[in-house]
């Protein structure tokens, strides 16, 4: 589904991502992990249109998307979260998740200047369309509260919805649990399963160890821009480059203990 | 519901009341009063609609200008009715906003409102320089007043009181419309977010630029009406300072909101007509005003009831605060 | 007790990001915060540099209340944080942003001896000392950071995360200097991600997981830890 | 002739750069967008006329004092308004325009509305490289060319300078070094407008001064800090010197306000292929 051949970013003297080749086929969660700085997000960056690739091919259901524009990768089926400024800050929980179904029963701009019959019955669907979709992340409670106000964790949901409006076949999630407490963490790993089995793809940045091992079928480890491990959760876990490189050499040494 | 209805009723009220205005308000001086307000409500909102997608524009005077001198040239030398000069000025505004616009919009905050501004002082040096058709720095005059329409003759300052009136309605109608549709979702998404926006699939590009454009259409339209009016337009006419006031106007009055400017056009025209019988001190009453809201109600003065609300149940919570700091934050731009 | 924790709860927005954490630094040591992205350490260290306002609790350094201090008041008592990201003067030279750890100092001769005092320590630094700081890579700027802010003569250093986007080499050489910093009688304050280089310097940490400590204690009872190796490595 | 074109632009070029480094140091330091900056200048020029012409002080020592009392004039608008306007725009750009109206309706109830002329320091004029250049434009570079190298010197030496410089990099980096932000504001806000008045002052000694005088003062500023980039003092002093130069060059062929539209289609085209100013960064 996505296919990403010696794809390399610099900036300045600085290479983020040093050609980085991975595969992800569709029905796949996979997991991208690396110590901070290891240039996760850049990968995203690259693959979403926000950043153009120094080198490389980012190439989704047979389409070459390197370097085209942001909202042309939504348009082919990618959609991602972001790990700060992720919702909408002034528009309520449900405007937030209709903006993002921007792509979806567009409205003319003469059909939203007249609202007219034909602008409302889509304005309908899309708002039970939004609805579900609240109902699916469980944030209908919260519905015409400002996402401004919004606890921190609704905050990362909610940014999840919009994502899904945008009806993904492949979504991007980063680090969707930084900064979350034990229980909505438990929450939001029921979520992100709910949403691959319902069919989306899934590529997961997460920082939270216990969750990407847990979440994750296979995962692809990052350091300093390179991939230095790929496999599943359980061959991962027991790669000596990977423990090294998170807990240092003593780290290890105390773990075999 | 009910209160939408209250909402309405209260809107039509007030439009009833200014259509009666000029039964009982002879004094020509107070119709010139209320038709500056209208052009400073229309141009305000105008400038907000641009700001929906956070784009500060300081070339609102630029629009005003080009609508002016493009609605006068074609109806004194092209003999064009003025029923269709106003809007292709409109028009006209719009389309050079969408070329400029496209080429600005890549630039941000601090930028933008000075690419904008440098855009209102080209088309002032424009308009000095290109003697043969504007006229110079004397501009033009004795532009004819609109052609007699039904009951309006164009020979009282009622009949353009109803002229701005309707063209006041009819814009707010068409702004307020667009920013409670989909569409102002979509501009309000662009300023909160650019980057989330542009993710789930919308060109953020196309949509500032077209937030833009209609904020020109709007400036264009009144441009035609003021040099009608005046039955004058010179390049001094709409200075950068113009499109400053109407700045002005928007954020004294409270730029998150749609009534905030219509408030801060309001208030700001009738503050220094207050003044005027100390006329050399005006400005400094002005100034008093602008200071002591920006610096006390940052959020305008649509944001007084609630500022004192706050103030008077006191310890307010922390999610109150936050609530009311929310449209404060997302303005940066 | 050198700096001293009560109880620190500070908001940001609505959100909480540090909720009730007490800890406690000794004089001569050097312990360590660990913990995940969003787990509220810089937002620990912005407090204690005053960048932002503790909504409750106290901090004590020197066993004097700092909460209400402006940030150079604070760095005048000697308390300085190497801030995250290497972060620098990029369009400055390598000679002004150290000087500018400095800044408050007024004994030149002494500034004008830790100068070469560091050159000697960071050669790499010296060579490259007219350079836009901008110039330089990841590893040179996270010692010229370091190296600024020892200029400041600190009594207490903060240093948040400065193994960000190192090599493992380079961190090695980040711990070698930490340790030699402690030496020379700066207790150190280390807020990392990098587990590694924590272990490899501290003798006491705290582990910070949303806002709340935890676990403390002796740092390689905490690696050995079964809750923080899973947190780490998901084991 | 070229050369006296290019004294001329010269002549212009000092004032320029003079109002663009304080408008670039207050962006840069201050972090607001000073709109009335431009008042700043008119006000140092009647500040000089009031000591040189009413009370008959030299004309030196009237400019000292000018550009003494209007840069403490701009600590106390620091101290009491710009500082909370830090990063709003909006707000800043309105506050400061508030102050474009105090300060032009002071002046203007106080001096009065007619032009007002102050006599040149030194009379005459001088043949240099063929071209004739009046005493009045001469003093205009010399001093303008002294306080620019005094500007520059103490950035680069003085502990303060360094800070700014510090500032306008890395605000939170420089609050970390123990820079006190909001003195270094006030020191920022007294050299900014002490630069605007010398600029006025000198200005005051060739042309007539009247409360309006300002308006120009400012898009001339503003055009120039765009074109050498926001907060970059050489930047300043390079797109000073560009604009000086099309405004020497090019008046002379077609008209001032032909040379000015150039000036701003420039500028315009400038920004929108270095979005940032020609030596501009962040």
């Amino acid at each position: 589904m996505l296919e990403l051949r010696g794809l390399t970013k610099q900036f300045g003297g600085v290479t983020a991502v040093d050609s980085l080749d991975m595969d992800i086929s569709a029905g796949e969660l996979v997991g991208l992990i690396g110590p901070n700085g290891a240039g996760k997000t850049t990968v995203f960056n690259l693959v979403t249109g926000f950043a153009r690739p120094s080198k490389g091919t980012v190439v989704f259901n047979g389409r070459n998307l390197t370097g085209m524009s942001t909202h042309s990768v939504a348009k082919v089926g990618l959609a991602r979260t972001f790990q700060m400024s992720n919702v909408f800050r002034s528009l309520t929980v449900i405007e937030n998740v209709i903006a993002g179904a921007h792509l979806d029963a567009r409205i003319s701009f003469w059909e939203s200047l007249f609202h007219t019959p034909s602008a409302q019955r889509k304005s309908s669907r899309v708002r039970a369309q939004a609805e579900e979709i609240l109902e699916f992340v469980g944030l209908q409670e919260s519905r015409d509260t400002p996402a401004a106000v919004l606890p921190h964790g609704h905050k990362r949901t909610l940014g999840i919805a919009v994502a899904l409006a945008a009806r993904p076949q492949l979504l991007l999630l980063d680090e969707p649990l930084s900064g979350m407490n034990a229980q909505e963490v438990d929450q939001a790993m029921a979520l992100i399963r709910k949403i691959w089995e319902s069919g989306i793809t899934i590529l997961l940045i997460e920082h939270n160890m216990r969750a990407a091992m847990a979440l994750s079928q296979r995962i692809t480890v990052l350091e300093m821009g390179k991939k230095i491990a790929e496999g599943t959760p359980a061959e991962i876990k027991a790669n000596d480059r990977v423990i090294q490189a998170y807990l240092g050499a003593k780290g290890r040494a105390a773990r075999v203990d | 519901m009910n209160s939408r209805l209250y909402k309405a009723i209260g809107w039509l009220t007030l439009l009833v009341i200014l259509c009666l205005v000029p039964l009982f308000m002879k004094q020509n001086y107070v119709l010139h009063v209320l038709i500056t307000i209208g052009v400073g409500v229309v141009l305000a909102n105008s400038l907000r609609f641009v700001f929906l997608t956070g784009q500060l524009s300081l070339g609102h005077g630029a629009m005003v200008s080009l609508g002016a001198y493009f609605s006068s040239l074609t109806v004194m030398n092209l003999g064009l009715s003025f029923w269709l000069a106003l809007p292709l000025a409109g028009v006209f505004a719009m389309i050079v906003s969408f070329f400029t616009g496209y080429l600005f919009t890549r630039l941000k905050g601090f930028y933008f409102a000075m690419v904008t501004m440098f855009l209102t002082m080209v088309v002032q040096l424009v308009a000095e320089q290109w003697r043969g058709l504007t006229g110079g720095v004397g501009g033009l005059t004795n532009i004819p007043p609109p052609n007699a329409i039904g009951a309006l003759g164009f020979d009282s300052k009622a009949d353009f009181y109803y002229l701005m009136l309707a063209i006041a309605v009819i814009s707010l109608l068409i702004m307020y419309l667009l920013e409670f549709s989909r569409l102002g979702l979509t501009l309000t998404s662009v300023r909160d977010s650019e980057a989330l926006a542009a993710s789930v699939g919308v060109n953020t590009r196309f949509y500032k630029v077209l937030a833009f454009g209609l904020g020109g259409f709007f400036a264009g339209v009144v441009g035609s009406f003021y040099c009608h009016y005046y039955s004058a337009v010179s390049p001094s006419s709409f200075t950068f300072m113009l499109s400053i006031d109407v700045l002005v106007f928007m954020v004294v009055g409270g730029r998150h909101r749609f009534v905030g400017p219509i408030l801060g056009a309001v208030v700001l025209t009738v503050i220094p007509e207050l003044g005027r019988g100390m006329k050399e001190y005006e400005p400094f009453i002005y100034a008093a005003v602008l200071l002591l809201i920006i610096v006390f109600l940052p959020r305008g003065l649509i944001s007084l009831p609630e500022q004192v609300r706050i103030l008077l149940r006191r310890g307010t919570s922390p999610s109150e605060r936050a609530a009311s700091a929310i449209t404060r934050g997302s303005h940066r731009a | 007790m050198l700096l001293e924790l009560i109880d620190v709860t500070i908001h940001y927005d609505t959100a909480e990001a540090v909720s009730g954490v007490s800890l406690v630094v000794e004089e001569g040591s050097v312990v360590g915060i660990i913990g995940s992205n969003g787990a509220g350490k810089s937002t620990l260290l912005r407090a204690i540099s005053g960048l932002v306002r503790p909504t409750s609790g106290d901090i004590l350094f020197d066993g004097k209340r700092i909460n209400d201090l402006k940030p150079h008041e604070i760095v005048k008592l000697g308390v300085v944080q190497v801030p995250e990201d290497h972060r620098h003067f990029p369009h400055m030279s390598v000679m002004a942003n150290l000087r500018l750890g400095a800044y408050l100092r007024k004994d030149k001769v002494e500034v004008q001896a830790d100068l070469d005092n560091i050159f000697e320590h960071f050669p790499k630094l010296k060579a490259r000392r007219n350079q836009k700081a901008g110039t330089l890579s990841g590893g040179e700027l996270e010692m010229l950071v370091i190296g600024r802010g020892l200029m400041a003569k600190p009594r207490l250093l903060l240093l948040d995360e400065p193994s960000l986007g190192l090599s493992p080499i380079i961190i090695d050489e980040l711990g070698q200097v930490i340790a030699d910093i402690n030496r020379q009688g700066v207790t150190v304050l280390l807020v990392e991600q990098n587990a590694g280089l924590v272990t490899e310097v501290t003798n006491r940490g705290y582990v910070l997981e949303v806002g709340k400590v935890v676990l403390e204690g002796n740092i390689n009872e905490l690696m050995s830890n079964q809750s923080v190796q899973r947190a780490f490595i998901g084991g | 002739m070229y050369v006296q074109d290019l004294l001329n632009g010269l002549t212009s070029a000092g004032i320029y750069i003079l109002i663009a480094l304080g408008l670039t140091l207050i962006l840069g330091i201050v972090g607001i967008v000073q709109m009335a900056h431009g008042e700043m200048y008119m006000v140092g020029a009647y500040v000089v006329y009031l000591f040189s012409m009413s009370m008959g002080l030299p004309y030196f020592a009237a400019l000292v004092i000018s550009i003494i009392l209007v840069g403490c004039l701009g600590i106390v608008v620091e101290r009491l308004f710009l500082r909370r306007f830090r990063g709003d725009v909006e707000g800043a750009i309105i506050c400061t325009t508030a102050f474009i109206l105090v300060l032009q309706t002071a002046v203007k109830g106080i001096a009065g509305p007619s032009y007002k002329d102050i006599a040149s320091p030194v009379e005459g004029v001088v043949e240099v490289f063929g071209a004739r250049l009046s005493w009045e434009e001469i003093v205009i570079i010399l001093v303008s060319a002294v306080l620019v190298v005094a500007l520059l010197v103490s950035i680069k030496w003085t502990k303060p300078g360094q800070a700014m410089m510090a500032i306008s990099e890395d605000l939170v980096g420089a609050t970390l070094q123990g820079i006190n932000v909001d003195r270094l504001s006030s020191i920022a806000m007294f050299i900014g407008c002490g630069l605007a008045a010398a600029a006025g002052g000198l200005i005051g000694a060739t042309f007539s001064l009247e409360p309006f005088m300002g308006g120009f003062a400012l898009t001339q500023g503003i055009t120039v800090i765009i074109l050498g980039g926001l907060g970059s003092v050489p930047g300043a002093i390079i797109g000073g010197l560009i604009l000086g130069l099309i405004d020497g060059l090019l008046t002379p062929q077609v008209s001032p306000t032909i040379a000015s539209i150039v000036g701003l289609v420039i500028v315009i085209l400038i920004l929108l292929f270095r979005p940032k100013g020609l030596l501009g960064y962040e």
